[in-house]
Parts: C-alpha cells; structure tokens; sequence
C-alpha cells in the first residue's frame, strides 16, 4: 500500500462464555465479504466453527458474560495470554439480558428450574469486572460491519473508534417515523450510535444494547418521558433489559 | 416502456466544465483543488523529535507544482489514502517550487498512521486554504515571531520569507518555548537563521533538563531580553490555545495595536473550504477568514482563544 | 418565468406522464402519530396516486436527495505502493413533487454556500442539475414560522410552481424543461380573474400564520447574548442527539470519514452530515473540546441558523420551517429560543433599574 | 484393538455451545458413553418473569444466536394463543417466510461450516475455501440468502427486531420481496452443487431404531404452530407439550432430557421428514429419492441429508410466500389488543427440531410464569443412546480408537445440537 506499513494478520481467538453465541456467529456472516474478512485474520482458536485449537493468540474475543466460576478461571487465562482483550457484543461488555437473573436471589432459580439437582451459578458479571478489558465492541448482536472495520483497523493500525453521539442521528438517516410520536419510549437518543438504527427502522424502540452514548443527558430524557406521560414501568423495563445503563438512573 | 418525451435527460457535470461552468469561481480552480488531490511524492522524511516529523512533498505532476503557489500561513490538506486527510500548516518557503516541507506531530488517527510511511509514499494535498501574514505589510517593521511548541512549524513559512527578504525589515525576533530542551524543533537550523540571516532567537524551556543550558520559564519571560518598539512592531504569535492571551496581553500592554498582531489558530477541519462548518468560531471559518487572524477580530470573537 | 394554467384533471395527466418516465419522489403518508395526526415523508412515487397531494408537511426535508446524509467523495485504488484516486459525481435525474416554498428556499440558500462561494462543490451541482423541482404551495400549519423568516413566497429555485387555485392549478413555469413538458399537455394563460385568484390564495396563504417570530436585529441580539442564560437554560434540555440538524432543510455541517475496504484493496472517503449539536462536533486530537458544553453547541446552531456565516453572506439560513422545532424530543424550538433572547434583552433593562434582586 | 480405551473430548468443537463426550471402554467392553452438556444455565425462564409481554420475544430470541426467530416467535405463538389475539393474515406469511429464511441459514451453516469439515478432513472451512471452492462458494450463497430473507422479513439477520406480539412492526417492502425473489431464483444452482458434494460422501452406516417426533398440520410442511404427532402414533394437541416431552434431569448434564413412547426420541430435520414427507415440494422428494431417502428412515446421519432436502423445500416454498406477499395488502400487519391473562404453548419447528413455549400471563400482560423445551433436549437422551450403540457396533466392527473418536464426534454433529439454547 504505502512504502514502508506491513500488515500482519491478527492472531485470534474467540471464546464464547455464558451467551446465545449469537454475537461470534456474526463473524461467520455478511457473507460478501467474508473470505476477505477471514483473510485479515489467523484463527487460532474458534471452537464453534474449527476443530484447530492453538494457545498462541495476540487478541481475544470474549463473548458473553460471567456466571460461574470456572469461567472466571477461564477468563483469567485469557487475559494472561492475550495481548488485547476484546469485549465482544453485550453480555460480554454490560452483562447483557443475562444480567435480568440478578434480580432474583440464586437459590430460587436453581430450586425453580433444576428441582431436585445441584446446579451451579452466581450473579452475572460483565467481562470488566472480572479482567481488564482493553476494547469493548457493544452489540446485542454485534453488527458485522463494525466487526469488520475494527478489524480492518486493527490490521492497519489505525485508531479503532466508536461513534460518540447517539442511535437518533442514525436514524434520522433512515427518515424513521419517531417512535415516541408513536407513543412509544425509545432509547435511541441516549444509546450509542454504530447499529445504523436498526430497530427502531425496524419499527421496534432501541433497548440500548449499545450502552450510552458520550456524555448523555440522562436528566433531560427522564423528563421528556414524565412529559409525555409514557409509562414509567415501562422505561425502566427498557433501561434494564441489557443492564447497559446501570449507574446512570436510579431504578 | 419510456415515453421519452417525458423523460428527464442526464445533464452530466464534467471535471474540467465544472471548473468553468462557475463564473465566480474566482480563477482558483487555476491553484486549488476543491475534491481531487495533488499527488505528491514523499521525498525526505526528517525525524525531529519523538513526536514531530518533517515531511518533504513533491507534487509529481510537472503542470500542477507549477500552478501551486501559496503564501505564507496558508494551510493544506493532506491525505493518506486509506487512513483520512489532516490540515497542515505549509512549513516551506513559499519562494521554493521544487517541495514543499510539512512539520507534523504525532496526534491521533491519521498523523500516526503518517508516522509509520517511508520516503517514496504517494500522499495527495488539496490547498492552499486559507489566510496569510501580510508580509508586505509587515516589511519596513520590526517583526516579533513568537512560538510555542509546534507553534513554530507555520512560522518557518514567514521566517523563509524575510530571509529571503532581510533588507526589507528592521528588527527580527524569534522567541520559541517549548517544556523540555528534547521538543526544540529545527535546531539545527539556530546557527544559520541566527549568523546568516541575522534573526535573534531566544528560546526558553519550561522544565530544563540535561544538558540545557539556556532560560528556562515561560515565554512571556523572553520579552525581558529584548526591547520592543510598540510604534514600529508587527508580532505574529502561533502556539497552543492558552498561549495567545497571556502574550497578546503582555503585548497589548506595550501598545502594540492589535491589529498589528497575527495570530493563527487550530480547529477540527474536515474539508478546508468553509464547508463542513466544523472550524466555525462565532460566525467566521478558521479555513477560510483564518487561520491567521490580527489580535483585533479574534479578541472580538467569543470563544475564538 | 411563464405563467400558465391547468385544469386539475390535465394536472395529474401531466404528473403522471412524468412519474411513470423518471425516478420520482413525492410526500406519502408513512404513518400516524399517537395523536392521529397523519405524519409524511418523501418517498417514491409511481403514480400520480401515490402522491399525498393535500399533505402538510414532511417530518424530514428534501435535502437529502441534493445532500445525502451519507455521500461517496473519491475511492482510493491501491496497486503494490501506489494509489489512484476516483471521483464521480453521482447523480441520476430525478423528479421531487410538492416541495413547499420554504422547503425550495432552503435549496436556494444551499445553493448560495455550496455554488456560488469560494469552493463550489461538484458533488452537489451534479445533485441540484438532476433534480427537477415541482414546488406547491399550502396553507400553513400552527407551528411554521417562514412567513417571518421571509420564505413563505419563492420566485426562484424550482422548475416549476403551483399554485391551487380552485378547479385550476396555477403554474409558474421557471425552466425550458418544465416548458417542454407541459407542451404536450392541455393549457392555458391565465385570465385576469385567475391572477386576482392567485392573489387571493397568496393573501390567504400570508394571513393564516399563527407563529410569528419577530427576527428584526437577531443577528446582533445573538453577538451580545452570547452569554446569556438562555443557552445553558435550553441546552439543559438538549439531548445532544442531533435529530435537529437532520430534519433541517438548511444544515449542511458534515463530517469526512475514510475507511478501508475490508480486502485492502482500495479506500473510500464519505462524507457524513453532521450536527453541531453531537458532542464531538469541535473536539481535536488529543481530546480537547472548544465547544465542551450543551448550552455551547445548542447556541452555535442558533448561531448559525439565524446569524449566518461568511460564506453565505451572513443571511440567516433557517427558513422557518419548524421541521426541527416538531421533531425535536426536548421541545426546544426557534420560536420559543428565540423569544427568550429577546425577553433575557428586554428583560435587562428593567432587571438593572428596577429589580433589586438581580441574579 | 484395544482392551481398554478412554476418550474424553472435552468441549466438543465444531457445535453450538459447550458440551463434552466420554466413552469408557475396558477389556474390549463399552462401560460408559456420555453426552454432557457443561453449558451454564442462564434461566431465561425465570428472567422473563414480571416482564411485560410485548418485550418477551425480544428477550427469548436471546436464547440462541442461530434459532433467534424460532424463539421470538415461539414466545409470540403463546402469548398470542393466551391473550385470544389473531395476527394479520399478512403478518402471518411473513412469520412464516422469516422462519423459512432462518432454517436455511442454520442448515447452510451446519452443513457446510460444522459438517462439510468432517468429510473433507480439514478441522474447519476455511482450508476448504481454497480446497473446495466451489463448494464453499455455494454454502456461502445459500446461507447470505438464508441471512437475507431474515434481514428482509425482521429487521435484521440474528435477533429480530420486528417480529411483535400482534403481527410484525414493519411490513417487508415490495421492492424488497422481488429483489429477494430474484435472489431465490439466482441462487439455486449453488444448492445442485451442495447435493453433488453430499452424494460423493460415504455416510456411515449406522441404525438405531427410535421415536420421531414434530409438528403436523396437514396441509403444508410444518414451522410454526400444528398437531404434536408421532412416529410411534403419538398425536396431541399444541398446548399437551408437557405430555410429549416429560423432562427429567441427569447430573452431569446443564440440560435436560425428555421421553415420550420410548426411552428417547427425536426431533429435528429427520424427523420433520419422517413424518410429513408427503408435504415436501415435489423437487425435494426428488432429491430425497436420488439418495435412496426416504420415511422412516432411522439412521442418525441422513439427518444432513433431511436438511439438505429441507433446503430445496425451503426455496420453492419460499418463493411461493414471496409471490402471495406480493399479492397483499402489506399495511395491515399488526393488531391491536388489550392484555389480559391466559395461558398457552407456542409450538414452532425451529431449525433442530421442534421448540415450544409455555407462557402465562397476568391481567396486566406480565408473565406470571414460564417454560421453553428445546429441540436439543429433546435429542439429548437420543444421542446419548446412540453413542452406546455407535460405540459398541464401531467395537465390533474393529474400528481403532481414532475411528471411534471420530465417529463419535461426526455422530453428536449430524444432530446439529445447539447447546447454549438448550440449557437457556
Ligand atoms: C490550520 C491548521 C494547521 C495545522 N498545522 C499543523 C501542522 O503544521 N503540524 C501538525 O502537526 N499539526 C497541524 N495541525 C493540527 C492537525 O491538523 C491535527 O493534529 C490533525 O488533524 C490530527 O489528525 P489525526 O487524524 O491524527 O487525529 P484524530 O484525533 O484521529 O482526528 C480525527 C480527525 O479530526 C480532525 N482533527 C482532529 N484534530 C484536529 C485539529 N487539531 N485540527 C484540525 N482538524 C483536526 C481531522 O479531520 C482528523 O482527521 C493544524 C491544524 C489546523 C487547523
Ligand atoms: S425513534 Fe428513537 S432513535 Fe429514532 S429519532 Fe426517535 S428517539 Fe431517536
Ligand atoms: S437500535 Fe438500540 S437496541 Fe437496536 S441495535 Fe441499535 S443500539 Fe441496539
Ligand atoms: S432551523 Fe428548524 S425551522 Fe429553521 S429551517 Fe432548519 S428545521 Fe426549519
């Protein structure tokens, strides 16, 4: 390309914790470009889709979140090996719907769904409290897309960035119909950009699997929805669904 | 099936009719190109310090290095295909047609990714932009250069200038502070600027280290060494954003008019032409009415420093 | 300008013969708000049917047919170490219908920064060359304020106006193009009575506006309040989400992103708009923000909106639609921003002489 | 051969989720064959409760990253039956269509990522993207093409985001429909050259006799909704799905088991094939004959081949749901309703089988309680079982332990089990 800048493919690994694997089956799609994408990278260990599994990994993808102790183990192991560690889609960066179990205490819901076994499982931690995170890519799933430009990013070593202001510029870009003059609360104007709208395109309001955007005005979108007479059961419904705002209101 | 006397016929815009096809175009399109990029060769790279680099660019096309011609205090963009495009401050003499010098500091994005190309990279540079010093004006004066940091880079642009114009002006001073003794750029070129083309530099750092020998403290502590005749002084001052009032100030306290004193500012850019409206200070472009300003109309803009 | 006359039914011959020949975009109703109230857009049209020619106003501008909020400037090809650069100016001829009057003063004044400054941009001509504008007038709604802002009538910019004059259609024929068009079809010159009735729908038109913004100095208002609480009242409110700028059929800000194609084979730049309001609208390397706070960067959209800059002569850009005002979640609207600069102005005087209590 | 052999393959790669095998065998004897399933539970069951129910298909799609539209609309389907609410005509064909597009996904994926692999003796796909290019190419079609009739009936290809409870919150644009038509039509050469791939291959021989069990509805290849029937003569109603499945725990499995005439049974492709093979498009039973397939067939293996039939079924019929789409009215799409309490199962084929959802709800429109069985589970004890007999039959037959481990690991896959959307 230029004189001078080599590019190397990245050594990977992607490991998937307790999650839907929904986010790592994205590597596997977008089809049109997927024998270039998979040409930008050296996998070394991807149990869902290869049977080659090495140890020699420069960046780790961790998808999903944490629940149990031996995943904890298994994760610290990662982190010792990985140069750069990946939070891969939701659960893995704010504990994603998984987090809805914390709500309930741990013996009820073993008792409840395993009568009569022992099962194990703890509250469900996203990746960061449990190892340091050097990149988060939110998701719920990741978009591909994304994925790919991070990528290309990484492999050309350019700065990976993720858009700053919030999902409403994105979908105002699609000349969406506003889900709250539908009578609806979405969470698109507190939520991070990066989806390209895509639920509330979809007709669906944003959950804000993203996370928040930089510097939201949480305070002002509490009132426009007390303005509006929207259902306060249902906006903390929708706050908690990916745990992804957790610190920034009060339940 | 099309009922073709209804259909709407394609009226294409062509490179070349475009340019003429706007009657106030101003005869730029002769100098400056608003979209496709000069391609220029990376002909010299000269490491500077940890964080700067000078870049020697020389436009391939033989037409095209002709018809560039800048003044100084203009800017450029420059592009890295693949990584993006950065305003920079032309560093050269503007009385050289061979290259042009770019003096750039490892910032974010697009500079690092700058950082890691050799000598023979193609970039591409669109520009000039902007306003200049008014060197005319200036000449007949004593002029006050003063930088901070990398504030020297669009200053090594007028001071090629009154080298090649010494006899024209009184009294030069180049005043340059930096933190540390390891951030001096263009060191090498002191003895010459100070024994052949009778420039007095003074420099200062802020915090000394090894072997420095020289002031340390902030630059508005250079203007004790000196004697300054507020009736008969330009300054032109170019540095970080803090640095523009507190010497502004000191100078403005010795009575030398604002309107006499040159400053040039920095904001995010993304197109050079008063277009993407991201340089805006108040209502005036940075690329465009800037980036060099007298102290007058930027003291009036709010928020301008 | 020719001015003609068409009788209703010849019209949607005409506008048929014309969408059913050209990629044509028109106002349809895409949805209803909780309240009822149809909501619009611009979308594609096939007939003269699909056309919601009573509408009121779209939700979103036209400006993105002329400047997409996504655009292509050049793709970078590499080969070994070198590159080549390609540009095109993309633009296939289209038709846009109903565009409003203050809707085609918006492209005028897009056309003022982006064709007649420094730095014309091709991308944009190529847009604006293509676009055969068909504008309509309408009574206005509670809310649009263009009347004040001047915009409320257009004598430039489209190819051809009308104007509803009961059975008829009044046309104001502004292009060769247009003119050819019509040829074919079945009309007339206007009679005196039709001119009376034109009048008559403009006065009407003028008479019907219930918000009034009162603009007189806004521009020098705005350089002395620049400080003034109001800014940190609204931007309180403000979401920062930049829907906003979006809507507006005047803002243009942008941003340029260039990104690699994932085989590294080439790059491309896009251009993507922006707005001021997105907290990293003035931030630079190394992270410093000029514009930090939300009162800030609220205020530069007014300032912009309604001062204006150098390149466009220092008009004011805004022409009072209120698209942004309707769509905006927080309800910050022109009206209401700009009023309080004048009261927070008005309100100075008496505050100095008379209220003891001055914060 | 070996008297005394251990083969532990601990996280089982190549299948969804995590999940072990063991197989013990000393003095020439099979002493022990496990599936374990060591997945952690994440008790999506009790997270939904309290939820409202307009946002429960959101979070059950979350269950699993492949079958995410099975799972909302097996949700929507019992929230819908409980609260007495009838989806549009039109909503319904697109659910239909967003299921057809999501099962030719999971096949393309199992076949060609998961399974191909073990034929062509590579550990994964990508060296086959320049061994078999064509091959690759061809999987990569079908599965963009699986991907895409998802995209264009829910918003996007994993987790949906427009399949609602009361229809769909966005209709697929015309524009859309043809394109994706047209895609159909484009792509099913990439299907003939899957079928040549799979009729090169010598599929194991192996046959165990069992239970299979799907949806029925009489009239058309079963997806979403219908009569729980069969082969062992079984028929039930949709809301009997406690009865046909009887789930039980093992200890060193994360996710359940279930019976219903034997000790185990099966769903999934075969056995949608097994019992509603007369409802296959007539080219798919073309395909099916030019393997020598056809009902009942008990060998584990052809499971591949039920998916690979499945495949040409799901692109004519496709094709047939895009062409009435076209021919509606695509604005009505969603009904209103008021939320009352009820209970009900959502019963829909998903990709491995079928998947049912028992929801009850309270006046309010909260769920009070619920219950998700899962396809895998209900293969859970099959596998199990046929790793025994796969394992004894392989002793006889001589194999060396590298055989064995192999077969195994070849076994557990043509189930296509997905683990993490078992133990939810
Ligand atoms: C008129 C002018 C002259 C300049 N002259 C020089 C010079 O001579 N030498 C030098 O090293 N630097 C100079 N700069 C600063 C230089 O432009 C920034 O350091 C550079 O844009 C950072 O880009 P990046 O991609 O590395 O950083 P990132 O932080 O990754 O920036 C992303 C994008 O934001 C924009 N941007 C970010 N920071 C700035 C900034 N400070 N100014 C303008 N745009 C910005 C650019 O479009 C950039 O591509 C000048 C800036 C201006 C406005
Ligand atoms: S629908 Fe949501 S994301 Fe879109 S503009 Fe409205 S609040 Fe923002
Ligand atoms: S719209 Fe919201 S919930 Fe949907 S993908 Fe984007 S951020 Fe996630
Ligand atoms: S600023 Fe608001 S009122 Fe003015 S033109 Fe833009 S959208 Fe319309």
């Amino acid at each position: 390309m230029h004189k001078g800048t080599t590019f190397e493919k990245l050594k990977i690994a992607s490991f998937d914790f307790t999650c839907c694997e929904g986010c790592q089956l994205q590597l596997a799609n977008r089809e049109s470009t997927l024998t270039d994408f998979l040409d930008l990278l050296d996998i070394r260990n991807f149990r869902e889709i290869s049977s080659e599994q090495h140890n020699d990994y420069d960046i780790a993808l961790i998808e999903g979140s944490i629940s149990r102790p031996d995943e904890v183990e298994r994760l610290q192991a990662i982190r010792r090996q990985a140069k750069t560690l990946v939070a891969f889609g939701t659960c893995a960066c704010f504990g994603g719907v998984n987090s809805l179990k914390n709500r309930f205490s741990l013996n009820e819901l073993a008792v409840e769904v395993y009568p009569g076994m022992e099962v194990e499982t703890g509250l469900v931690k996203k990746i960061s409290e449990v190892v340091k995170v050097d990149l988060s890519i939110p998701g719920c799933p990741v978009n591909k897309e994304e994925v790919e430009r991070i990528v290309v990013s990484l492999v050309t070593g350019s700065q990976v960035t993720l858009p700053k202001y919030p999902v409403c510029i994105e979908c105002k870009a699609q000349i969406n119909t506003c889900l709250f003059d539908l009578g609806e609360i979405c969470l698109g104007p507190i939520t991070r950009a990066g989806c390209n709208a895509v639920c509330t395109t979809g007709k669906t309001p944003c959950l804000g699997c993203r996370g928040p955007a930089e510097e939201i005005n949480m305070a002002a979108f509490l009132e426009l929805v007390k303005e509006r007479g929207l259902s306060e059961n249902d906006l903390r419904e929708k706050l908690a669904f990916y745990n992804a705002f957790e610190g920034l209101y009060q339940p | 099936m099309l009922d073709k006397r209804f259909v709407i016929p394609l009226q294409e815009i062509n490179r070349e009719a475009f340019a003429s096809s706007i009657p106030d175009f101003n005869h730029r399109s002769e100098i400056m190109k608003t979209d496709m990029g000069y391609k220029c060769t990376i002909t010299n790279i000269v490491r500077l310090t940890e964080q700067e680099k000078l870049f020697q660019l020389r436009i391939i096309d033989n037409r095209e290095r002709d018809i560039f011609k800048f003044k100084p205090g203009q800017f450029l963009m420059l592009e890295l295909p693949g990584y993006g495009e950065v305003p920079i401050s032309i560093s050269s003499s503007n009385s050289n047609h061979e290259f042009i010098e770019l003096c750039i500091r490892k910032a974010g994005h697009v500079t690092s990714a700058l950082f890691t190309v050799d000598e023979g990279s193609h970039v591409a540079i669109r520009g000039p932009f902007g306003s200049s010093f008014p060197m005319d004006e200036m000449a007949g004066h004593n002029v006050l250069l003063i930088a901070g940091g990398l504030g020297v880079a669009p200053l090594r642009a007028p001071l090629f200038w009154i080298n090649e114009h010494r006899d024209r002006f009184l009294n030069v001073h180049l005043l340059y502070g930096v933190k540390e003794p390891s951030q001096l750029l263009f060191t090498y070129q002191f003895d010459e600027w100070e024994l052949i083309n009778h420039i007095t530099l003074h420099a200062i750092v802020e915090h000394p280290t090894g072997e420095w020998q020289g002031k340390s403290g902030i630059i508005t502590e250079l203007f004790d060494d000196i004697s300054i005749d507020p009736e008969n002084t330009y300054a032109v001052v170019c540095g970080p954003p803090v640095m523009f009032k507190c010497v502004c100030n000191y100078l403005d306290k010795l009575g030398i008019p604002m309107n006499r004193m040159f400053v040039s500012l920095e904001r995010r850019m993304h197109c050079g032409m008063g277009k993407c409206c991201r340089c805006m200070v108040g209502s005036t472009f940075t690329c465009v009415d800037g980036p060099v300003f007298n102290y007058w109309s930027v003291m009036n803009l709010k928020e301008a420093i | 300008m020719i001015y003609k006359v068409i009788s209703k039914a010849e019209f949607k011959r005409f506008i048929d013969a014309l969408v059913r020949n050209n990629s044509s975009f028109g106002p349809r109703q895409v949805d209803s708000d909780f309240r009822g109230k149809a909501l619009y857009q611009f979308l594609p049209v096939a007939s003269f049917d699909d056309i919601a020619l009573d509408y009121t106003a779209t939700s979103s501008s036209a400006k993105h047919f002329f400047l997409p909020f996504r655009e292509e400037l050049s793709r970078f090809i590499f080969h070994d170490e070198d590159w080549e650069q390609q540009i095109t100016y993309d633009a296939n001829p289209i038709v846009l219908i109903g565009l409003r009057p203050c809707d085609i003063s918006a492209l005028n004044i897009l056309d003022d920064v982006l064709l007649n400054g420094h730095y014309p941009s091709p991308y944009y001509l190529a847009k604006r060359k293509n676009t055969f504008v068909i504008g309509m007038d309408h009574l206005p709604l509670p809310d649009c304020f263009c009347k004040s802002m001047n915009h409320h009538i257009v004598s430039s910019g489209f190819n051809l106006f009308c104007s509803d004059i009961g059975e008829e259609y009044y046309l104001s024929i502004n292009s060769s193009k247009a003119f050819n068009f019509l040829k074919e079809f079945d009309t007339r010159d206007p009679l005196d009575e039709e001119n009376c009735r034109l009048a008559e729908r403009r006065k009407l038109i003028s008479n019907s506006f219930l918000t009034e913004i009162d603009v007189t100095g806004l521009p020098s208002i705005l350089d002395i309040e620049f400080d003034s609480p109001v800014w940190e009242k609204w931007g309180n409110k403000c979401l920062n989400c930049g829907t906003c700028a979006m809507v507006c059929p005047s803002c243009y800000c942008y941003s340029v992103e260039e990104s690699m194609e994932t085989n590294l084979n080439g790059a491309v730049r896009q251009k993507k708009l922006y707005s001021c309001n997105l907290v990293d609208f003035a931030e630079v390397a190394g992270g410093h923000n000029f514009r930090p706070k939300n009162g800030d960067r609220l205020k530069y959209r007014y300032y912009h909106q309604h001062r204006g800059f150098a390149e466009n002569d220092n008009q004011q850009i805004c022409v009072g639609c209120n698209r942004c005002g309707r769509a905006c979640l927080s309800d910050i609207n022109p009206k209401n921003v700009i009023n309080d600069l004048r009261m927070e102005k008005e309100s100075c005087l008496t505050n100095v002489l008379s209220s003891p209590c001055r914060r | 051969m070996k008297h005394d052999f251990a083969l532990n393959i601990h996280h089982l790669p190549r299948v969804e989720g995590h999940a072990d095998i063991k197989i013990t065998v000393r003095n020439g004897k099979l002493v022990d064959a496990r599936w374990a399933i060591v997945e952690t539970p994440r008790f999506f069951e009790i997270m939904v409760k309290g939820m409202s129910a307009e946002r429960v298909p959101f979070l059950t799609s979350r269950i699993c990253g492949i079958c995410s539209i099975s799972h909302a609309l097996a949700s929507i389907r019992a929230i819908e039956r409980a609260m007495s609410i009838e989806p549009p005509a039109a909503a319904e064909k697109t659910r239909l269509l967003a299921m057809q597009g999501e099962t030719l996904q999971s096949h393309a994926l199992h076949l060609f990522f998961l399974v191909a692999p073990d034929f062509t003796g590579t550990g994964s796909v990508l060296p086959m993207i320049h061994s078999h290019p064509d091959l690759v190419r061809a999987g990569l079609q079908l599965k963009e093409l699986g991907n895409e009739i998802s995209s264009v009936t829910t918003g996007r290809c994993t987790h949906p985001v427009s399949l609602v409870v009361g229809g769909v919150s966005k209709a697929p644009e015309k524009e859309q429909l043809l394109k994706l038509r047209a895609m159909i039509l484009e792509r099913k050469p990439a299907l003939d050259t899957a079928c040549s791939f799979f009729q090169s291959l010598a599929i194991p021989d192996f046959k165990r006799e069992t239970e299979f069990i799907s949806l029925f509805n009489g009239s058309s290849y079963p997806s979403i909704g219908g009569r729980l029937i069969s082969t062992d003569g079984v028929n039930r109603d949709e809301n009997d799905y406690l009865s046909m499945t009887n789930e039980y725990t093992r200890d060193y499995s994360t996710s359940k088991f279930t019976k219903l005439s034997r000790e185990s049974s099966v769903a999934g492709a075969l056995a949608r094939f097994n019992n509603n093979y007369l409802l296959l498009h007539p080219k798919a039973k073309e395909m099916a004959a030019s393997f020598g397939f056809q009902p009942v067939c008990h060998n584990p293996f052809m499971n591949n081949i039920a998916q690979l039939v499945e495949s040409l079924h799901i692109l004519e019929d496709a094709e047939e749901l895009i062409n009435s789409l076209l021919d509606m009215d695509l604005r009505n799409i969603k009904t209103t309703y008021t939320t009352k309490a009820g209970s009900a199962t959502g019963a829909v084929e998903a990709p491995r089988g079928i998947l049912y959802h028992h929801i009850e709800t309270d006046a309010a429109g909260k769920v009070v309680k619920a219950n998700c069985i899962i396809p895998t589970t209900q293969n859970n004890g099959n596998i199990h079982n046929d790793l025994w007999a796969i394992t004894e039959q392989a002793l006889r037959e001589g194999k060396n332990d590298r055989e064995i481990e192999k077969l195994c690991e070849m076994l557990v896959r043509s189930y296509d089990p997905c683990i993490s959307c078992s133990v939810h």
